[in-house]
């Protein structure tokens, strides 16, 4: 695998952040919301570009630095989306940002999804969770270019039916042709018109092809573990099997040693693996 | 009306020590309370305890039934609640009384007319009572602390918790380890950071003035203790300090040390 | 080429040495005695060197004590030598700015530019140097900070004559004798010093001490200490490692290190290429302007593996293997070696006495 | 005057260290009942000393306050020096002082700028004072801090400093620090002399009443040691403390009071003023001759004034023992623990602290007193409120009688966290 991340723009001092600016803030859900950012220099901003998967480090002013994946599309005007959820201290402090507010940003930083190598294969994308932000950019990106791609499942796991966001957008996605939206729930309650139980049992009801898909996954890592064997029991090819990693992260430049995950530094080697560069460790406790 | 933040310092049974973190502060007292609206402070002078405020400190640890009322009244006041100092956090050093059998007999030992002495048997942290939003450990805490905090509040983001050992600060300050050198019994790699090392940099063994810090390993190191020829009384003496009622000094205080000393020196010498 | 004479410089000239360094600029770091322990200072004359001192060192165990020898480097390594001199404990990386309008200025701070010469460097942090130079410089990204000591430093290093108890450099490869990465070498005998050089500054400053040729009979003896120097104790095991270990993880030896280990951090802490490292801010009370730090970090805490809502090593067992499998192990993976240059810091300065070498040999030796 | 009756509660007596309430009751124009009451909840520390190793015993009793932790600290190690036979030698005995003598400065520059003034100008806090006098405000802070500082750099905080050991101190204070810290008192010194002239400016309530004093004597005006005198001609070593001081409980009180030869007596700034101002280097320099006159004083308003002089003196007395540091070969000598029995005292910021420990043969504590400035001084507060009430006048608005009680009060800088630490062990027991 020698797919090397690109470099960012801010090279000269790899620590310092751009100014941004909030154009608009979005509130998904009580805990999700969407920035939608613009860095404020016009050189830095013609500058910018970034690959599907990619992430950036946005900074609260005098609160902290966090690694959020950009889920706009590479191709739109110059803005920069977010989905964030809040969770600790810089996130919710995030979540209080209003238009006009200024942050800090550098990126974009990472290896991305594989977008190159499954133009016109199809594509399986699973998730887990509260609303996983790396993979929204991927499907936006196919939905965008729908013919350059063969057909899409969206897979989407829950443990409770209530942590179901963006419910109209995967009713409308389930309308488009040649793709498919499935989703489970561990505890659906009694009007959840989806599957009850895990997201592999939903693997061979997708329409993809398994000798000529790609898979991408991302979500906890238990359900990644489970996903990836799965899919390539069901046929896939394991190196066309894609996860999207996650370990605390400080300098996303790859010294701060914080996001190794084993050998592999999430920040520069990830966060986007095939499944073979990291089999021998996935699943394994305290690596 | 100014659309500041309330708040409130109030004070339990304590040494006042933890309030001089404030009064302490020298320019950036008078910088907070420009940032802030100081509603009940009472050795700085507002007073006004049952006020409905956004923040309240809470200094010293709940010992008699009246004080049980009042933290009761405090946190229906009060949006955040926060201790400042082991006396708030962890009961501090008045727990040593918690430990003492025959406790409630004190006062009457003590006071010629032990009736007007209203004492509960038990030092109480407050968050034995009520709920807690926040802790900062110390005792004493100091300025910097509570700088950082306010910081904090004042952005709307929740606070940090430092809970790294004291032996990372020691190091990083290229101070002298005294556990390695002098073999003292230190307790900088049980004790939470925040300090600044105080004690190594001046050449002694931490006491554990700051609490147990995240992941404690006291049984380990009451082990090493004994390895560098304490008695069993003295490593207990040793974790029965200012935070003597946190369960990971528990671990140790409430052993028969002497028991498991002898178990480990039969073990060892089976293993010869 | 440097480094293929050899001259000797008499004790009395060492002042010499200084002189030429303060000349061209340069603080001089060196040994010092405090609080029990060899640290490295600022020092400003050949005369303030602590002579005649000797360490005793053991897993959890430090002691120094002073003898009649005129001998200034007759102990190994203490705490921390060149390490906190290129990668700072603590600072500022830059600084956030909030302006009336709101608008937000991120300024750097300058780049340190002050010229230093290491006296006493061992061969073990030399090879550490290179690793952190890996990891600092030779990166996809450039540490403006790291990199801007790195060029204002001058090594002079000093070859082991009295290796510890817990040192093991001649198993990793990177000791007694510092053969390259310096600019000087010394070592030390009973009247003065052997010197070579190792590069062009190197060289130029040679060409300026009085020094005399070195003799046969000083060259030997410089042989001699290098073989008796040579003689450790602790070896790391000659056995495939970096497989042995992270194959090993059930190895009933990690429960046993867990019950001791304090997770308390020191070995991260001393150890010569450990390079983790966190980030926080500091803003002042009105909210202004704010500091953006980086400070030491370690494997050993709570923050190292924290995720939103959820702990990676949770465990100090999890935490000791982060540890041990990095530097033993994944450090091959990403740097070409091992992390590990053998100096015995995470032994001697482990509160709970921990000897790494002797875990290691435990968990992949063959008696399991 | 008028028949009125009057009832006064102060629930929570502002600007003072720890709980203290006030109760006035006037009855047909008399005054039935006037005290301080001390609620704040005992704390014990008597008892936890029992069972603890002497060398533990600083970091306990710093414990009892954060106001003056090293009064608490030197009382111990004196006691426990007295009982083990030691004599620590020049060099410690000038190290207390230092930072002794910023605890001083801290301690009287809080008082007067955050808990006294605000009484005289009108202003509910120092906080709010320093508003509309901003300079003198942050003069106050800074020499308030400048007192810290000093701490700091002996001990390495301000409050439970850790420094101080029996026999010395763990370790001795960095000489670049000192050098920096010599700088700033010099620096700082005129600002203190003129503070001084400010607080002499201002007017005070000519409130002349007589009183017993106590303080201790030195060569050079005492801080960390020294004989006790007092007005009624005593001249005491620490072990004849008890012949002549005794102790009792007060219902309405969670602190002990204490009588001198039966009496009500004064510990704490004005009584050494009064008592020792000729030991004092600086009151005999020419800009500070112009206070000499007003000591002694039975005003006890003049309390302020005597603290502030206290300020510079011990700004004074830090510049001159830090000019004369060199950094000795060990910082403390050996301990040898013996079953023995000790008392030690020192001047705390507010007065006499007194110290007896007995111990056992391993130095574990068997039995320990303590008794601090505050409950010296109780008995004394209630006999000022009364006279002084008297002379302001019954008739005055139920505010500034509350106002005048309280500034009585706070004149005496209480500290009933101290006040209530303490028990007296040779009471009542089965
Ligand atoms: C490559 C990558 C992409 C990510 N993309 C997104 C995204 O698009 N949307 C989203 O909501 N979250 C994303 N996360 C997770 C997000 O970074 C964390 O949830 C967030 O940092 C936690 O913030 P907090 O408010 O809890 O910070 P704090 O609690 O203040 O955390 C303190 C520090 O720890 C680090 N940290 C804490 N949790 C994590 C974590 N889970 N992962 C990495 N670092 C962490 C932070 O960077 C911060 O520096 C991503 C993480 C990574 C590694
Ligand atoms: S002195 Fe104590 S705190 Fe410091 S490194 Fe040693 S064990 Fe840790
Ligand atoms: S080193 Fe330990 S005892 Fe000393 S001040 Fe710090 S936390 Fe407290
Ligand atoms: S792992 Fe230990 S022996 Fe090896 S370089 Fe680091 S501190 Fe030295």
């Amino acid at each position: 695998m020698t797919r090397a991340a690109p470099k960012p723009q801010c090279d000269s001092h790899p620590y310092l952040p751009m100014e941004a600016e909030v154009v608009e803030f979005t509130a998904e859900s009580p805990s999700i919301f969407t920035l939608r950012l613009k860095l404020t220099d016009e050189q830095q901003n013609q500058l910018y570009s970034f690959q599907p998967g990619q992430f950036n480090m946005l900074y609260l002013h005098g609160v902290g630095e966090v690694a959020i994946s950009i889920v706009s599309d590479p191709q739109d005007e110059r803005l920069i989306d977010h989905t964030i959820r809040a969770v600790g201290r810089v996130t919710k402090g995030l979540q209080q940002l209003k238009p006009g507010d200024r942050l800090g940003l550098r990126g974009p930083y990472g290896r991305g999804w594989p977008m190159q190598e499954c133009k016109g294969q199809d594509v399986i994308i699973v998730t887990g969770g509260l609303g996983c932000a790396p993979v929204v950019a991927v499907i936006n990106y196919i939905l965008m270019r729908r013919k350059k791609f063969g057909k899409l499942t969206i897979i989407q796991g829950v443990k409770h039916s209530d942590d179901l966001i963006w419910r109209e957008r995967y009713d409308y996605w389930n309308t488009l042709p040649d793709t498919q939206v499935l989703i489970a729930a561990d505890h659906g309650g009694a009007v959840w018109p989806f599957h009850h139980g895990r997201v592999t049992d939903l693997f061979s009801k997708s329409i993809v092809d398994p000798a000529n898909a790609f898979a991408m996954l991302c979500g906890p890592e238990g359900l990644m573990q489970a996903a990836s064997t799965g899919l390539i029991d069901l046929g896939l090819q394991p190196e066309r099997v894609y996860l999207s990693m996650e370990r605390n992260m400080q300098c996303a430049v790859g010294h701060c040693g914080h996001c190794q995950y084993g050998k592999d530094f999430i920040c520069k080697d990830g966060p986007v693996f095939s499944y073979p560069e990291i089999s021998d460790r996935l699943g394994v406790q305290g690596v | 009306m100014s659309d500041k933040p309330r708040i409130a310092v109030h004070k339990f049974s304590s040494c006042d020590g933890c309030q001089l973190a404030f009064l302490n502060m020298g320019e950036d007292l008078i910088n907070l309370a420009e940032q802030v609206e100081i509603i009940h402070f009472a050795e700085a002078g507002p007073v006004a305890e049952d006020a409905l405020v956004d923040i309240a400190f809470i200094e010293g640890s709940v010992v008699t039934a009246h004080d049980q009322q009042r933290i009761k009244q405090i946190r229906n006041n009060s949006q955040y609640l926060i201790t400042i100092g082991a006396c708030a956090t962890s009961g501090g050093i008045q727990a040593l009384k918690n430990l003492a059998a025959d406790a409630a007999d004190w006062p009457a030992q003590i006071y010629g007319q032990p009736q007007y002495i209203d004492s509960l048997d038990q030092s109480g942290a407050v968050s034995d009572y009520v709920k807690v939003d926040f802790e900062l450990w110390g005792c004493p805490i100091n300025s910097a602390q509570v700088v950082e905090l306010v910081n904090s509040l004042l952005r709307g983001v929740s606070p940090i918790d430092h809970q790294d050992k004291v032996c990372l600060t020691c190091k990083q300050e290229q101070i002298v380890c005294t556990l390695i050198t002098q073999g003292k019994p230190c307790l900088g790699p049980v004790t939470r950071n925040g300090c600044g090392a105080l004690c190594p940099s001046f050449g002694r063994d931490c006491f554990g003035c700051y609490g147990p810090a995240e992941n404690s390993n006291t049984i380990g190191l009451a082990n090493r203790f004994a390895g560098l020829g304490l008695l069993p009384d003295e490593i207990q003496r040793r974790f029965k300090l200012v935070h003597a009622s946190a369960s990971e000094n528990q671990r140790i205080i409430a052993r028969d040390l002497t028991q498991d000393l002898a178990q480990d020196l039969a073990q060892e010498s089976s293993d010869e | 080429m440097y480094g293929s004479e050899t001259g000797f410089l008499a004790r009395e000239s060492l002042p010499e040495l200084f002189s030429l360094l303060h000349v061209q600029g340069f603080d001089i770091v060196a040994p010092q005695i405090q609080d029990g322990s060899i640290l490295y200072q600022v020092i400003t004359g050949a005369e303030q060197l602590p002579s005649g001192w000797q360490d005793q060192q053991q897993p959890g165990s430090y002691r120094l004590t002073q003898t009649e020898s005129p001998l200034n480097f007759s102990w190994a390594n203490g705490p921390q030598a060149l390490k906190p001199w290129l990668f700072a404990p603590r600072e500022v990386i830059w600084r956030a700015e909030k302006q009336p309008d709101g608008r937000l200025q991120f300024c750097e701070p300058d780049a340190p530019d002050r010229k230093l010469a290491v006296l006493g460097v061992r061969s073990c942090d030399l090879a550490a140097l290179k690793l952190q130079d890996a990891h600092f410089l030779n990166n996809r990204y450039h540490d403006p900070y790291y990199a801007a000591r790195r060029k204002g430093l001058l090594i002079i290093a000093v070859n082991c004559s009295h290796p510890a108890d817990t040192c093991f450099c001649v198993s990793t490869g990177d000791g007694p004798h510092a053969e390259q990465g310096f600019d000087l070498c010394l070592t030390e005998l009973e009247n003065g010093f052997l010197i070579s050089s190792g590069s062009e500054t190197g060289n130029d400053l040679y060409e300026k001490l009085p020094l005399t040729k070195a003799t046969e009979k000083q060259l030997h003896n410089q042989l001699q200490q290098k073989l008796s120097a040579s003689k450790q104790q602790r070896a790391l095991p000659q056995i495939p490692v970096k497989q042995l270990l992270s194959e090993r993880r059930d190895h009933p030896r990690w429960d046993d290190i867990a019950e001791r280990c304090l997770a308390c951090g020191n070995c991260t802490q001393v150890c010569p290429t450990c390079f983790c490292h966190k980030e926080g801010d500091l803003a002042s009370l009105d909210a202004s302007t704010s500091e953006h730090l980086r400070e030491w970090d370690s494997c050993f805490s709570e923050g190292h593996g924290y995720m939103a809502g959820h702990q990676a090593r949770p465990e100090i067992k999890d935490r000791y293997q982060q540890w041990m499998i990095h530097k033993l192990s994944s450090w091959h993976d990403q740097y070409g070696r091992s992390g590990c240059t053998g100096c015995g810091r995470c032994t001697t300065w482990c509160p709970a006495a921990i000897d790494f070498v002797e875990e290691v040999n435990l968990i992949c030796g063959d008696e399991s | 005057m008028s028949k009125r009756n009057l009832s006064i509660r102060v629930p929570i007596l502002a600007r003072v260290e720890g709980e203290g309430a006030m109760d006035l009751d006037i009855r047909d124009g008399a005054i039935e009942k006037l005290q301080l009451r001390i609620y704040e909840p005992p704390r014990f520390f008597e008892k936890f000393l029992e069972g603890r190793a002497y060398h533990e015993i600083p970091d306990v009793v710093a414990r009892i306050c954060g106001i003056c932790p090293v009064a608490y600290q030197v009382s111990a190690v004196n006691a426990i020096e007295s009982a083990f036979n030691m004599d620590p030698g020049p060099w410690v005995k000038a190290m207390r002082r230092l930072i002794y003598l910023g605890e001083w400065i801290e301690s009287h520059a809080l008082h007067i700028h955050l808990l006294a003034l605000p009484d005289f100008f009108g202003y509910q806090s120092g906080i709010a004072m320093a508003k509309d006098h901003p300079a003198e405000v942050r003069r106050g802070l800074k020499l308030q801090n400048l007192g810290n500082e000093i701490m700091r750099c002996i001990g390495a905080r301000s409050v439970h400093p850790v420094s101080i050991k029996v026999g010395g101190l763990h370790k001795a204070p960095d000489d670049a620090k000192l050098a920096r810290l010599l700088r700033a008192l010099e620096e700082a010194l005129p600002e203190a002399l003129e503070m001084c002239d400010w607080l002499a400016s201002i007017p005070l309530p000519d409130d002349q009443q007589t009183f017993n004093c106590t303080a201790l004597k030195a060569a050079n005006y005492a801080v960390e040691d020294g004989i006790l005198v007092s007005s009624t001609g005593l001249n005491l070593k620490p072990e004849q403390y008890d012949q002549h001081f005794t102790e009792f409980h007060q219902p309405q009180s969670t602190a002990l009071w204490s009588h001198m030869d039966g009496e009500a007596y004064l510990v704490g700034p004005l009584a050494r003023m009064n008592l020792t101002a000729q030991t004092m280097p600086a009151i005999s320099q020419p800009v500070m001759h112009k206070f000499a006159h007003r000591f002694p004083s039975n005003n006890m308003f003049d309390s302020m004034l005597a603290r502030g002089i206290e300020i510079v003196f011990a700004m004074q007395e830090a510049i001159s023992i830090l000019q004369g540091y060199s950094r000795p070969q060990h910082s403390f000598i050996e301990s040898t623990p013996q079953e023995s029995q000790g008392q030690g005292w020192s001047e705390a910021p507010r007065g006499l602290l007194w110290h007896h420990y007995e111990l056992d043969r391993q130095g574990i504590v068997r039995k320990a007193r303590l008794v601090p400035p505050t409950s010296q001084n109780q008995a004394r507060i209630e006999q000022d409120l009364h006279r002084s009430l008297l002379n302001f006048g019954l008739d005055n608005s139920d505010d500034d009688i509350r106002l005048h009680c309280e500034k009585v009060i706070r004149n005496y800088d209480p500290c009933i966290s101290c006040a209530t630490h303490f028990l007296k062990l040779n009471t009542v027991r089965r």
